[in-house]
């Protein structure tokens, strides 16, 4: 049952960062990437199979082996990957904050959809 | 760990986590901001704080040494819950259709309104 | 001797385009020098090729793909190279001349000697890959030279015109060719010239053929692809006159006589090419006779008797051959001098239109005399080169054996083709030369300078002498080109001009008495002048060209519609498709079973707090979804999930995750409120809800198509290799917190690329907001807010704070902690000094350059990894020891704690720079007084 | 012991961490320690060319850890090609951006040495979780070089490029998680072993996964239907940045050839090739549509852009047909068409600044200062990008349509040739009306500066590159076939991966 | 029976957060948002020392010390910016 | 002693801090404390917080004893009050007039204040003279600003003089 509620858990995030990820502007989609991030990490973090009560962190006494600790790549990995989302939330953000202000709009094509581009 | 020891741990569990649900029960139950911003703020912090005790008292009795760390905690919840419910009441207010505020006292006349 | 004759062109363009500030005359003469001295080397090479010797240089190029620097010369190529060579002196001479001053000359005979030298290279390889390659590039120089009047738009559109069919039919010649390569095992032109049996009998025979002639049709202007070449005509008329006559034109026909052996000798080869021919040559002389531009009958003209020449390699028998091997010749030679007569009249009259022209041979009676000679030899009149090789060509047409039909109707080409040339040549010199006129002429025209007319009288004496005494004349060159292709088994025939009285003779003789009545009967019946003939082909071309362009913009605009949302709907759709694509496969091919979505691990109990966890987290994203139009509210809904999931986290053992997750989560609030300032507050509506709800299925497909692939995934039994991981990290890395050890030593090159791109970051965010103002939102009035009691507050946590996170940062290695999480704990209290005390109050007292402090961190971890190189062991092998410290006792460290500091200071900049430099950004409409912060 | 493979990423990430420590405002000593960085990186991948070339795969194993617990980084003929093409490329854009441009934008020097550590550690690593991390860095540099000192659309341009990219990347994660959760590994040459030896109910599940990482890979380089991000960002990208964008589909490229090669390749069993089924057919519609997309530009930069995309659809037209000799000649293209197109943005940008207002429109008629010379470095770069001769585009095009088997005949070789045609026609349109129908500056004073030596200098260099790779084809070309011999048998790089021991610790505990 | 009395306390606890996230959903105003996501980290804390005690392990203090610590950082920036809207000024 | 100690009370919770949290006193740890102890506060200064003069610790202690009752016991009050009826409850605010001037003294009386159940300070005027307080229940403002300033504020004068 873990198993389906974390399968599912990531479901529903990724159902929702997809759909704010269509949207339409800037910082829907930064939302919707922020929750797809959340959905990644947890899938990755699914991938070493979940267990509860066993922290990979060595314990005097207890031998290193999986059977008494959680897979510890993944853990790893999902690190990575959360400080690089949020490099790239970062960037992200900052870019879709001088788009709307160079281009007075905050669509995510840099104008309001009815008006068409304006010339360089 | 002797009985009465448990007993003891058992009740501080007992009365954080009443606490801590009263907190939640006001922020749920009661009908305007002001109201609720006291249980949460508060109920809750002194039911973490029980619970804390509790926490301590398990540790040590496991013989895991006595964790005398988890009161920091408490001292944190204690310098940061008062700037989170003052800015709260802040935001709140700055929000507020009609001032709330009473006037000050006369002889405050000389200062200055609120700066907004 | 080979590799000079080619390499004289090259490096006489090469010298003419670099000394650019000498007199004309220099340049024309480097530019002369260079066929002038290849006619030297031709010459010294001539007896050896006329004793049927082959001389042949090879050189390395592409070996393994059979692309070899290989140059022959056998009769074919000699003749090609003496045409080219020989008529390029002309050309160059008179080019000398007809340039004008405005003209950059250098440019021009660098593009001449360069188009010369492809020529050349073109006749002499002795690869077909090589060949190819010159091939092309006479379709680039010939581009440079149609377009050498660049101001001019039809120069333009005829360069772009000619390179679109010679360049594409090249590109299909080159297609031709590799299979001719495959077929045969070698691009050897002796091996594929001697391979023909098995060439016609392969199954690729037909494709190749097919490609091949679309290469040479396409070059040498043949019916329908004929129409580039009228549109040349915008070339200065030295350029028109060589490739017309010896060289771009005729690079379609040389190649058709160079793999005439490999090629020829089936129905296929002679049905199209003879057809392809006939239909040009009628074509070509028909549309002749109503140009008015002199150079536009010309080029008709040359495209007629191109024809004339596919239609003879098409009828394949030997003496066909031969035929149009001296057509080849003929025409080169009486074709250049017309069309420098063409120039020469265009240069004194200012015009080229016969419709303005006439009477000429009053104001210049020698060069009119000349052009008339010449075009009597175009229109094929006895004692002239022309007539020689039109006889063979009737004579051949009657002699068709085995294709009765085939017989008939290409006598009558023959013979209709006969009267049509003699009709425009005519008309070239009726409406030139005689009659009324010039009319409409804006200056005096008078005998051309000396060295211009010197070409052209060149030229047509060359025509009277063939025509007259072939066998004194043309009759060894004839043999030995013919041997070029025919091999020594050459047909008798002879070069006499009197044959007797013989069918051939009487269809010549026809042909001028029906061409003298079709022309005149022709201007009696209508006004020739009235007449304006576009060409069909080149209308169509334009027209298609038009359409490509127009079709080309709407697909690509219509598909690359600059729509994000576009681009990412593809991108989860590509997605699906390819997720769901082996599972469709298999259910399609009924073994689904093969791959069942649960798999035979897994089934834990899941507790209802776990549950009670999942509630909140779901309920939290949908809320985030379904507020995301109020974007502070939707920032509140993430904050809520972001704390589930580090709670998720907890729950399922990676306490490290948790802390980080909790610590990312407040600095990603901090980022998105600190950007929320300067977006608007709120979504608009979506533009359908069509579009919505399209939406949302797609999004219900994703979450559940990523709900399947998980659970499937981890309830199957796990084969990883963690288990070393965990039993390797204490005794050989000296770290408990394994997670930590694998970001530290075992994977510490991830985690070096991790800090990377969170110092990256900041940096982007540097370049991206340093001294930039930005439009607010909404504007709060009043100043900066003054929050006295939660600033002490704060000043209490702030040391606290540093101390927990040196804290987390030293027992990183063996507990949960370590160099990002500790960097994110020292920045937060910072950025919440930034938020309670404002932007210029906390960088003035505290005002760190982060930029500096990422490159410190990157060194410090570089640093750290390269130490252990120094060791001899790779980048990043951890070390360890345990000093005794006095006072303090046995002291473990690690190396890994060096690169844990550099991660602590890139993480802690790099955060910093980020949350500082958004702080910082200074709404437009600020006052200066505000604004000298930072 | 040889620490050379990993010098090519910790050489530009030092060379970056001083440039953050130098004075800001002394870009003096920023140039200095870039040049150095790449004068190094340049004679590194030189070295790793050759020792490549003896046909070892060089391990290196990071940390001392075996190859499967650690990262490994391995240099075999393809990873030494793409280090030596992109140290190549990175000489002629820095020497362009040193012509003020790295005046305006901010970090540029840091910016580019790691952009230049990103890639190297892409094309270096044999571990797929890295191969992300590395994609990471090179991505967030990009975003970095291309609008640090840009504005207006370009902001918007980099939105899209952004978010397209972070889209990307969180597939990649996705595909690695469910990859990693089937096989249990990271290192490429472990994971294709256990690709191998897969349990018959786990193979609809690893295709599903290994198909997302295609899609995440073809969105790096720009496939069908996924390449719709890269015409606008890589025209709006500043010229030197654009130019050295050219590479970074290439990385996408690379990387499908490596994994899909390796991981998924002919050791892979029931997997073996799969994904070039689906590659083959996307790579040639891809190939039609760029053409189309070349000749409809409104910009030379905007063609460029579009030639880009044509160049990776090409390359993977090549790699999907799977012999050794279409490889050979797709990354003996990859390596010239880097370079063309790399040329061509940096002469797109010239042209742009000696037509004033008219920029690189090619609808509008405009003087155009110092035509000769731009006409000629055009005329150059667009004979080698449509593949006329006898420039190596022609030979790289040859190559390919030399090695297409008989099957696919058809489809790829109409394809080639007639997009070959387009490009032809494309080129031909915009250097028409760039260059010939330009006059010149009717008075002297308006004209403006001829463009600095630096910049005709790289374009030179870059065309340069070109010339060599024609002239020395044959070598070329024989050093690409065993690159490719070496990437389509991947057992003997699994062996080398898997065998090669540890300095100091145990293989195995 | 402490370990009963450990896991009626998660659900208890797990109750309270479920009526915070009830308030963080119904509002109405922001501050209340604010002040059920604040209560919510609060009554992490407890979740968190509580969960320690059921698995015996002192694993999570870090994570309950954090939340304590900076836990409020996220309540006063959204304060900040329901008054200010530029919570860096 | 200034220069390097800008804060005693600050240094000795730093010290306390650390050494909880490494729950190791051993010489080892007890020197980086100290170290700590004293870099941190240090660094800290920098942000040049306005100084606290701490008077009587004493009555600090004392103080400190009578808010955790206060807690306790209105706790106790305030959660009858949330699980009782709603009408029963008449919250309000009410202005506090200071007498501290002090801003540590002040922050320390909002403080207790607010970590009191029942009441909340939820603003300082702009001239510190008047603090606001929200009482969960008001019976009668001027009692409950009296208590405020005869519980809290009198002792505060003493310790932050
Ligand atoms: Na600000
Ligand atoms: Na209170």
């Amino acid at each position: 049952m873990i198993e389906l509620a974390l399968a599912s858990g990531i479901g529903v995030l990724t159902a929702c960062g997809v759909y704010l990820l269509l949207r339409a502007r800037s910082f829907d989609v930064i939302l919707g990437l922020t929750l797809l991030s959340y959905a990644t990490n947890l899938l990755i973090f699914a991938s070493g199979r979940p267990v509860i009560g066993k922290p990979p962190v060595l314990r005097e006494g207890v031998a290193g082996t999986l059977a008494n600790y959680a897979d510890p790549l993944p853990q790893a990995l999902v690190l990575t990957a959360i400080v690089i989302a949020f490099a790239m939330t970062a960037v992200a953000i900052v870019v879709a904050m001088r788009s709307r202000a160079d281009n007075r709009s905050d669509h995510v094509d840099g104008h309001e959809p009815e008006t068409p581009e304006p010339e360089r | 760990m002797s009985a009465a020891f448990e007993i003891l741990l058992v009740l501080l569990l007992a009365v954080g986590t009443f606490f801590v649900l009263v907190g939640s029960i006001g922020l749920v139950k009661l009908s305007e901001f002001f109201k609720r911003l006291h249980g949460p703020t508060k109920a809750t912090t002194l039911g973490v704080g029980c619970i804390l005790v509790a926490s301590i008292g398990h540790h040590a009795a496991l013989g895991d040494g006595l964790g005398l760390r988890e009161l920091l905690i408490t001292g944190f919840l204690f310098i940061t819950a008062p700037i989170s419910a003052h800015l709260m009441a802040k935001a709140a207010l700055s929000l507020a259709e009609k001032d709330p505020r009473p006037p000050t006292t006369p002889r405050d006349d000389a200062s200055p309104p609120d700066s907004r | 001797m080979l590799e000079l004759l080619l390499a004289l062109p090259f490096v006489l363009a090469l010298v003419v385009a670099v000394l650019r500030d000498v007199p004309r005359a220099v340049t024309a003469w480097l530019a002369a020098s260079a066929p002038l001295l290849g006619l030297v080397v031709l010459a010294w090479l001539t007896p050896a090729v006329m004793a049927g010797e082959i001389p042949q240089v090879s050189y390395d190029w592409i070996p393994q793909a059979g692309l070899l620097f290989d140059l022959r010369l056998d009769g074919l190529a000699w003749m090609f190279a003496g045409l080219i060579l020989g008529i390029g002196v002309l050309i160059v001479m008179y080019a000398r001349y007809y340039l004008s001053s405005n003209d950059c000359a250098p440019r021009f005979f660098a593009y001449l000697l360069l188009f010369m030298g492809a020529m050349l290279g073109m006749v002499l390889a002795g690869n077909l890959l090589l060949l190819v390659v010159f091939w092309e590039l006479t379709s680039i120089s010939s581009f440079l030279l149609i377009g050498y009047w660049t101001q001019r738009k039809d120069a333009r559109e005829g360069a772009r015109m000619a390179l679109a069919i010679t360049g594409g039919g090249g590109l299909a010649l080159l297609g031709g060719v590799l299979l001719l390569g495959q077929i045969t095992g070698s691009f050897q032109l002796d091996v594929v010239l001697a391979s023909g049996d098995a060439i016609r009998a392969h199954p690729l025979y037909a494709p190749m053929l097919g490609l091949v002639l679309l290469g040479i049709f396409s070059k040498s202007a043949q019916f329908p692809l004929h129409f580039w070449l009228p549109q040349a005509m915008a070339a200065p008329t030295p350029v028109s006159a060589y490739l017309h006559s010896a060289t771009m034109v005729k690079a379609g026909v040389f190649l058709l006589a160079r793999l005439h052996p490999a090629l020829a000798g089936t129905d296929l080869f002679f049905y199209t090419v003879s057809c392809v021919g006939a239909a040009t040559l009628l074509v070509g002389a028909w549309n002749a006779i109503f140009q008015h531009d002199l150079k536009g009958l010309l080029a008709y003209s040359t495209i007629s008797h191109l024809g004339l020449i596919t239609l003879l390699f098409g009828l394949s028998t030997p003496m066909a051959v031969v035929a149009g091997v001296f057509h080849i010749l003929n025409h080169a030679v009486f074709k250049a001098s017309l069309f420098m007569a063409a120039g020469i009249i265009d240069h004194e009259a200012g015009t080229r239109d016969m419709r303005r022209l006439g009477g000429l041979r009053r104001l210049m009676p020698f060069t009119s005399a000349l052009a008339i000679i010449a075009s009597l030899a175009m229109a094929g009149i006895p004692l002239l080169n022309g007539f020689l090789s039109k006889e063979m060509f009737f004579a051949e047409a009657l002699e068709i054996s085995g294709h009765d039909a085939m017989r008939l109707g290409l006598s009558l080409v023959a013979f209709l083709a006969g009267v049509f040339g003699v009709a425009y040549s005519l008309r070239f010199v009726h409406d030139t030369f005689f009659g009324d006129g010039p009319r409409a002429v804006d200056r005096e025209i008078h005998e051309p300078p000396r060295w211009m007319k010197i070409p052209v009288e060149i030229l047509v004496v060359i025509c009277l002498a063939v025509g007259i005494v072939p066998a004194w004349t043309i009759a060894p060159v004839l043999a030995t080109a013919a041997r070029g292709v025919l091999g020594n088994a050459l047909p008798a025939y002879s070069l006499s001009v009197w044959h007797g009285f013989n069918l051939p003779l009487l269809m010549s003789i026809g042909s001028m008495v029906f061409g003298v009545a079709l022309y005149f009967g022709l201007r009696r019946l209508f006004n020739l002048h009235a007449i304006i003939r576009r060409s069909l082909g080149h209308r169509l071309f334009r027209v298609n060209v038009k359409a490509l362009l127009m079709l080309a913009w709407r697909f690509t605009y219509a598909i690359a519609n600059g729509s994000l949302q576009r681009y990412l709907l593809l991108m989860v759709l590509a997605t699906l498709v390819l997720a769901a694509a082996p599972f469709a496969a298999g259910l399609l091919s009924g073994t689904s079973g093969a791959s069942p979505l649960q798999g035979s691990a897994g089934g834990q109990p899941m507790p209802a707090l776990g549950w009670l966890l999942w509630l909140v987290m779901a309920v939290a994203a949908i809320a985030t979804v379904a507020m995301h139009r109020q974007r502070l509210l939707a920032l509140i809904m993430i904050g809520a999930v972001g704390l589930a999931v580090s709670l998720v986290f907890v729950f399922l053992s990676a306490p490290d995750l948790a802390l980080t997750q909790l610590l990312v989560e407040m600095v990603t609030i901090a980022l998105m409120l600190l950007a929320l300032n300067y977006l608007p507050k709120t979504s608009p509506h979506g533009r359908s809800a069509l579009r919505r709800w399209r939406d949302i299925a797609i999004a219900a497909a994703a979450g559940l198509g990523v709900t399947t692939l998980v659970y499937a995934v981890i309830t199957r039994p796990t084969q990883t290799i963690a288990g070393e991981l965990l039993a390797r990290s204490l005794p050989e890395a000296w770290g408990s917190n394994v997670v930590n050890v694998i970001l530290v030593d075992f994977r510490g090159f991830d985690t070096l690329g991790e800090i990377t791109v969170f110092g990256i970051a900041g940096l982007v965010v540097h370049a991206l907001l340093r001294r930039t103002r930005l439009t607010v939102d909404e504007t709060i009035p009043g100043g900066p807010m003054a929050l006295p009691m939660p600033a002490q507050l704060s000043h209490l946590l702030f040391p606290l704070a540093l101390a927990v996170s040196v804290y987390l940062f030293l027992r990183g290695h063996n507990q949960p902690g370590g160099g990002f999480i500790a960097g994110l704990v020292l920045a937060i209290p910072l950025l919440l000094q930034y938020v309670i005390q404002g932007s210029a109050y906390v960088q003035q007292r505290l005002g760190f350059d982060y930029a500096r402090c990422i490159g410190v961190g990157l060194l410090a971890a570089v640093g750290t990894g390269v130490a252990s190189m120094l060791f001899d062991v790779p980048f990043l092998t951890s070390g360890h020891a345990d000093p005794h410290l006095p006072l303090i006792g046995e002291m473990p460290l690690a190396s890994a704690l060096g690169f844990d500091v550099g991660v602590y200071l890139v993480v802690f900049g790099g955060a910093m720079l980020i949350l500082s430099m958004m702080g910082a950004v200074k709404s437009k409409d600020a006052s200066p007084a505000q604004g000298n912060a930072a | 012991m040889n620490h050379l493979p990993v010098l090519p990423v910790l050489l530009p990430l030092l060379a970056a961490a001083l440039a953050l420590l130098v004075p800001r405002r002394s870009l003096a000593a920023q140039r200095l320690v870039s040049w150095l960085s790449i004068g190094a990186l340049l004679a590194v991948a030189i070295l790793l060319t050759r020792q490549a070339g003896q046909g070892e795969v060089l391990v290196y194993l990071l940390g001392d850890w075996p190859a499967r617990l650690g990262i490994a980084l391995t240099v075999d003929r393809l990873g030494a090609l793409m280090l030596l093409t992109t140290a190549l490329l990175a000489i002629p854009c820095l020497l362009y951006a040193g012509a003020g441009w790295d005046r305006r934008a901010l970090h540029f020097h840091a910016l580019f040495q790691l952009q230049l550590a990103g890639l190297n550690g892409a094309f270096l690593t044999g571990d797929l979780f890295n191969l992300f991390v590395f994609f990471e860095v090179l991505l967030i540099a990009s975003y970095g070089l291309m609008l640090s000192g840009g504005r207006g659309p370009r902001m918007s341009a980099g939105l899209h490029y952004v978010a397209f990219n972070i889209t990307a990347s969180t597939l990649f994660l996705v595909a690695l998680g469910l990859l990693y959760g089937l096989t249990g590994t990271l290192n490429m040459a472990e994971m294709a072993l256990r690709v191998a030896e897969a349990d018959p109910g786990d193979v609809a599940l690893i295709q599903a996964a290994s198909g997302i990482l295609l899609v995440v890979f073809c969105a790096k380089a720009a496939l069908l239907p996924l390449y719709l991000w890269l015409p606008e960002t890589y025209a709006r990208a500043p010229a030197a940045v654009a130019a050295l964008f050219t590479v970074m589909t290439k990385v996408g490229v690379y990387a499908v050839l490596r994994v899909y090669a390796l991981v998924f390749g002919s050791e892979a069993g029931v997997l073996a090739g799969w994904a070039w089924d689906w590659l083959l057919p996307a790579g040639i519609v891809t190939l039609v549509l760029a053409s189309l997309g070349a000749l409809a530009s409104p910009t030379l930069r905007a063609q460029a852009a579009w030639l880009v995309i044509a160049s990776a659809a090409t390359l993977f037209i090549a790699f999907s047909l799977g012999t050794a000799g279409a490889v050979s000649a797709g990354l003996y293209y990859l390596v010239q068409s880097t370079f063309a197109v790399a040329a061509l943005f940096l002469i797109a940008d010239m042209i742009r600044r000696q037509r004033g207002k008219a920029g690189d429109r090619l609808d509008i008629a405009a003087p155009l200062g110092h035509k000769t010379a731009l006409g000629l470095l055009f005329l150059v770069a667009a004979v080698s990008i449509s593949g006329l001769p006898p420039l190596p585009g022609f030979i790289g095009k040859f190559m390919l349509l030399a090695a297409v088997p008989e099957t696919q005949l058809g489809w790829v070789w109409s394809t080639v040739l007639v997009t070959s045609l387009l490009a032809i026609l494309a080129l031909a349109r915009s250097g028409s009306q760039l260059i010939w129908r330009a006059e010149t500056f009717a008075d002297a004073a308006a004209a403006p500066r001829p463009p600095r030596a630096p910049q005709r200098i790289a374009v030179a260099l870059l065309l340069g590159y070109g010339v060599v790779l024609m002239l020395a084809s044959g070598p070329a070309l024989r050093y690409t076939q065993a690159a490719a011999e070496q990437v389509l048998a991947p057992a003997d790089y699994m062996q080398q991966v898997r065998d090669t021991p540890p300095q100091t610790r145990a293989p195995s505990p | 029976m402490i370990e009963t009395a450990v896991v009626v306390a998660l659900y208890a606890v797990g109750l309270a957060m479920l009526m915070s996230l009830w308030r963080l959903l119904r509002g109405p105003s922001v501050p209340d948002r604010i002040l059920a996501l604040d209560t919510l980290y609060v009554n992490t804390i407890a979740l968190l020392i509580l969960f320690g005690m059921y698995l015996d392990s002192s694993i999570y203090f870090e994570a309950a010390l954090i939340i304590a610590m900076l836990g409020f950082v996220g309540t006063v920036m959204l304060s900040k910016y329901v008054m200010r809207r530029d919570i860096v000024e | 002693m200034r220069r390097f100690l800008p804060s005693l009370p600050l240094s000795l919770a730093v010290l306390v801090l650390w050494l909880l949290l490494v729950s190791d006193f051993g010489p080892g740890q007890l020197v980086l404390g100290l170290v700590l102890a004293i870099a941190l506060p240090l660094f800290a200064d920098m942000l040049k917080p306005e100084r606290a003069h701490i008077g009587r610790l004493l009555v600090a202690l004392r103080l400190g004893g009578t808010v955790f009752v206060d807690i306790v016991r209105s706790n106790i009050e305030v959660a009858r009050r949330i699980l009782g009826p709603e009408h029963a409850i008449t919250p309000g605010f009410v202005q506090v007039p200071l007498e501290l001037s002090n801003i540590h003294g002040i922050t320390a009386l909002a403080s207790i204040i607010t970590l009191t159940p029942g009441t909340v300070s939820a603003e300082l005027s702009e001239d510190r003279r008047h603090l606001l307080v929200h009482c969960f229940n008001l019976g009668d403002a001027e009692g409950a600003v009296a208590t405020i300033k005869a519980r809290y504020e009198a002792p505060l004068k003493e310790i932050f003089p």
